[in-house]
């Protein structure tokens, strides 16, 4: 009674509980993670994944490749968010604000679907750059930016029509830390700088928690990502046409080969060319619907954060990761 | 026993912020925040406990003068602007007038 | 400022859905839910935190038109049958009648 | 529908067992204990998740005859003594008389 | 000064960790455990305890046995409510509600004192049946039925008493759900199948989570049950009469010797004896609560969780794991 | 890229993830750690402490120097108050009541801090007494006796100044749990208990938890208590005069100076001696708050609760601790 060999790197365990998770939300199962557990894990992921990339950025050489990927991550998530505003606008006639939000999701990045494609590479025994973590936390902002810059282009026109029309007053202030001093990226940035800076006899003292606990903390965070991509479907499920779920499975198409063919040309490993397919087809579900929130009242709330946990994280776990990493030669 | 006036306003929490500094500035003494597991209005059903925190709501309860009160209305419905709060105000009596 | 009524109910949390899709049914527009620590009442102190969660109640706030609470106190009875809420019901005011 | 009176009292944590033993001392039928996030006052803003759990607030409700409360009113003084809670009070209606 | 040398087997620290918080407990000490934090843990360990099972049956030979082992234990959970009940019902005058209700708890099963079993095996290096988990969670709900049986018969002859006896219309759809998939259920069943799956490559990754934390974890978690037996008996505990204290701590001896004869009867090695003893003496706490709050809501829950969680859960871990694992032989 | 040899002796992880948090706090990144967590973490170090502890002193020998050792510290945590109270009182002219509470808790203990200076002394291979974390519990409690008797003494001859200067009556029986039955002394002691009666085993069975994941679990609670120290500063930081601050800085000084001598004096190891200096240095901000929001209602629970959070605890995380260390001869 032998399981199928390759199974465990086609369906690693932590995709397996995704998929239990989203199938005990779609019976109704009488079955819930506590809002404080699923924090915890989300913190424990971005600690462990950025102490761990910064150990490995500091033994020797592995700082190699480092500025052009960052670079190329910043790029990434600078533009991916045009061709989505232009579809959303075009041809699904999302209001400015709402398809403003939502591009920004795409340009940004998943940390979960990072750390999924992550354990999937360590299971395949792939190698990948180092620095990985740090283009993950570098792309994680820029993005909000252009999204900001395209809900205001062209609003400037339209100040005289009234009240309705014009953007509510914006707290400068709280959006730039919102934008800049995110939660990630604090966490990612500071627990990577930490990891460098520990170096070698660091990263061995915490190994047990930052790397042999981390396959089974991604199965259980990613069991509550399943319950909760359902639970938002049930929520906020009525206000996404079919336009709509169809972009959620396109623009991760697009944005992951965007990072595919970037990252092959700037001569990544094999490893990081999956990765950065992986990141730049991601959609953020932590630090940009906290940034839009803030930036973009009147956006719709509701289609932006199930658009990216309840249509997209599914199919980049699913589809997505097992895609770039075959396409990468992984 | 002093007549003042019980204000209940349901908002997001990351706007939360914006509500009591605006009660601050209107003159109000004090306010308290309790949280909300889910609610349902004209948006819909709203479930907290996304990892962004930005469906979770909070009940801001202010207990104050009339005066006040009568600020807050005017002004509430000007910041509260594009995402309405809910606003419900009751008649109350408290103890020590002075402490509102 | 327009007059509506203020529904509070304290109940099980297992049975909370029951008692807002009453509400949903009776033609309330909205309703919040809050969670309770701790309790007295005639079956004794109710402390939350086991891990079946039956111990636990939450609060459930309605605000709404004369009407649907006269509708709602019918209804309650018949539905809470077994294992009935406290229900209590105060006067408030609202800012935008259109909303309730 | 029967006349009775909500009381509503925001207090520490740590003393919150007090207040709702000199409830049930004084008559009341029962009470709920609500949890706070965060709030200001005479003392300042008040923020909970200190590890000691000193700077937690929470809020009893009570719903409870005129008798009660008038009791209640002349009591709180006297036991809130060095820390005085915030205590407002409602006019509200209940379902059954019985059980309050 | 070393410890007694046996000590560690008699009383292992889990268990001790459980007589610390029914000791804090009792002298009122101020002690608490963060809610989400007993939540998660009794996740984890019932992820844990399904993906080592679901691993273990996956090694070639291991299925042996299964089938009669499932249905002793299906069984098992059908049949042990009926004395339960006729006992409640006859010697102590419980209402019919109530009594079912109790009774159903008793046919099901405690995941925790599984676990806590189950390492006590491990402490003595006594080996056991790798499908253990998966009986255990076929235990959980048969018994669910069974009592909703006994409540709803005998009550058709006295429909005309008067709307106070009517059973309160139940949900159908909403009761099968919670019965069928309770959260204990799915958790346990989901990892199983998991843990089966990924076999021994997946096992090995996931091991520093699943085997090496689980000593400590159930020890955390053991505490915190001291506590809330305590706390349910101050608020629960003036419900229980002595008879139903004394049926609390009859009835897990009752199952418990039901169990390990069926067990020593279908050839179960000593620790499966000993576990299906201890499934079968234990009482339910998480799933059945939850159904029958729904599908009894007259029957009172102050009395079944205190009963289940106060009376027969302290009097398992104490008591009846020495007990069953001495008569299995091991 | 090799970091500075040196530094993670200097400023371990956990030290530079209490930099982070309290970086974040300042800049007011929006980064929050679940308060579940943070409450889940402080009881996982004490059990782990506790236990770890107790192991230690069931090895041959280890009791050697207990009871001087234990004298010391209890003299210590009764006798600290005394300066503080005296310099509150005479310098700052801090009420009665408020100067009462300060002082004891700088007389009482921080199990974090201990936590910290006992990782250090790990990184740096210093050894240390097992018994040590029994001396961390022993010195919870005395302190807030003194404190109780600083409030009290004197207060007899104003009783006749009227009803607001007279003490509120006090609930005797609920002071005397907080003080004796306080949740890290129970914690501390029961697991320091269980870990001796577990002997080395028990040890072995549990050191995947209790001390692979202790460093980890140690950078995650400071990282929160970075974030924590400016939340309080934010929220209680008015009430801090630059007195008080002074205050929160040189007590740590003096009450560390005074372990050190009296650890030296009683032959302490040399990572006894730093932990001892340490413990006497530190400041409890959990057990003492607690007790004195009961015993002394009118003492200002924003004073104590910041100070000993915000000022005198990252003051003895990144100078105390390298100090004690350095003096001790680490
Ligand atoms: N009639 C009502 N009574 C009580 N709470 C309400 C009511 N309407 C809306 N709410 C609360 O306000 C939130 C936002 O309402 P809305 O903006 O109308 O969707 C809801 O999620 C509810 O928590
Ligand atoms: N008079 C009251 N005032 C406020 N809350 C009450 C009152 N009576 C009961 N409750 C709440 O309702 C719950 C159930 O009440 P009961 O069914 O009477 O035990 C209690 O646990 C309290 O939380
Ligand atoms: N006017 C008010 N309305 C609502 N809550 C208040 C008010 N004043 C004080 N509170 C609450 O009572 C707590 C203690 O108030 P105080 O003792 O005045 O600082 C505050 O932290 C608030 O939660
Ligand atoms: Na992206
Ligand atoms: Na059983
Ligand atoms: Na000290």
């Amino acid at each position: 009674m032998a399981p199928v060999p390759d199974l465990l790197a086609l369906l690693p365990p932590p995709v397996m509980f995704f998929a239990l998770g989203f199938a005990a939300g779609l019976l109704r199962a009488d079955l819930s993670v506590p809002e404080a557990l699923a924090r915890a894990l989300s913190i424990y992921l971005m600690v462990a994944i950025g102490l761990k990339g910064g150990a490995a950025l500091a033994s020797p050489g592995a700082a190699e490749g480092l500025w052009p990927a960052l670079a190329l991550g910043i790029g990434l998530s600078f533009l991916l968010p045009l061709p989505a505003f232009l579809f959303l606008r075009g041809a699904l006639r999302i209001d400015r604000d709402t398809a403003a939000a939502i591009s920004g999701h795409y340009g940004s990045v998943s940390v979960v679907t990072y750390a999924a494609a992550a354990g999937t590479l360590t299971t395949l025994g792939v190698a990948q750059e180092g620095f990985m973590p740090a283009i993950l936390a570098a792309m994680e902002t820029p993005a909000i930016l252009t999204a900001l810059l395209l809900a205001r282009i062209g609003t400037g026109g339209s100040t005289g029509t009234g009240a309705t029309s014009a953007q509510p007053r914006l707290n400068a202030g709280k959006l730039a830390h919102e934008v800049l001093l995110n939660g990630p990226v604090v966490l990612l940035l500071g627990s990577f700088l930490i990891g460098f800076l520990a170096g070698a006899p660091g990263r061995q003292q915490l190994a047990p928690f930052t790397e042999a606990l981390f396959p089974g903390a991604l199965c259980l965070f990613l069991l509550e990502m399943g319950l909760m991509a359902v639970r938002q479907l049930r929520a906020g499920g009525r206000g996404l046409s079919w336009g709509l779920v169809g972009f959620g499975i396109v623009m991760p198409l697009i944005g992951g080969a965007a990072g595919l063919l970037g990252a092959q040309a700037i001569g990544l490993s094999t490893g990081g060319v999956a990765l950065m397919a992986v990141l730049s087809g991601s959609a953020s579900y932590i630090a940009v619907p906290a940034a839009m929130r803030l930036a973009l009242p009147r956006a719709d709330a509701g289609v932006y954060v199930t658009l990216s946990v309840a249509v997209s994280f599914p199919f980049n776990i699913l589809v997505g990761i097992p895609l770039w990493v075959k396409l990468a030669g992984g | 026993m002093h007549n003042r006036k019980r204000i209940e306003i349901v908002v997001e929490r990351v706007r939360a912020e914006e509500v009591t500094s605006l009660l601050d500035r209107l003159g109000a003494t004090g306010w308290t925040i309790l949280p909300v597991l889910a609610g349902r209005g004209h948006q819909g059903v709203r479930q907290g406990g996304d990892l962004s925190g930005v469906l979770d709501n909070v009940v801001i309860l202010c207990i104050t003068s009339e005066a006040v009160t009568a600020r807050v209305m005017e002004a509430s419905d000007d910041l509260l602007g594009a995402r309405p709060a809910i606003v419900s105000i009751t008649d109350c009596t408290v103890l020590r007038a002075d402490h509102f």
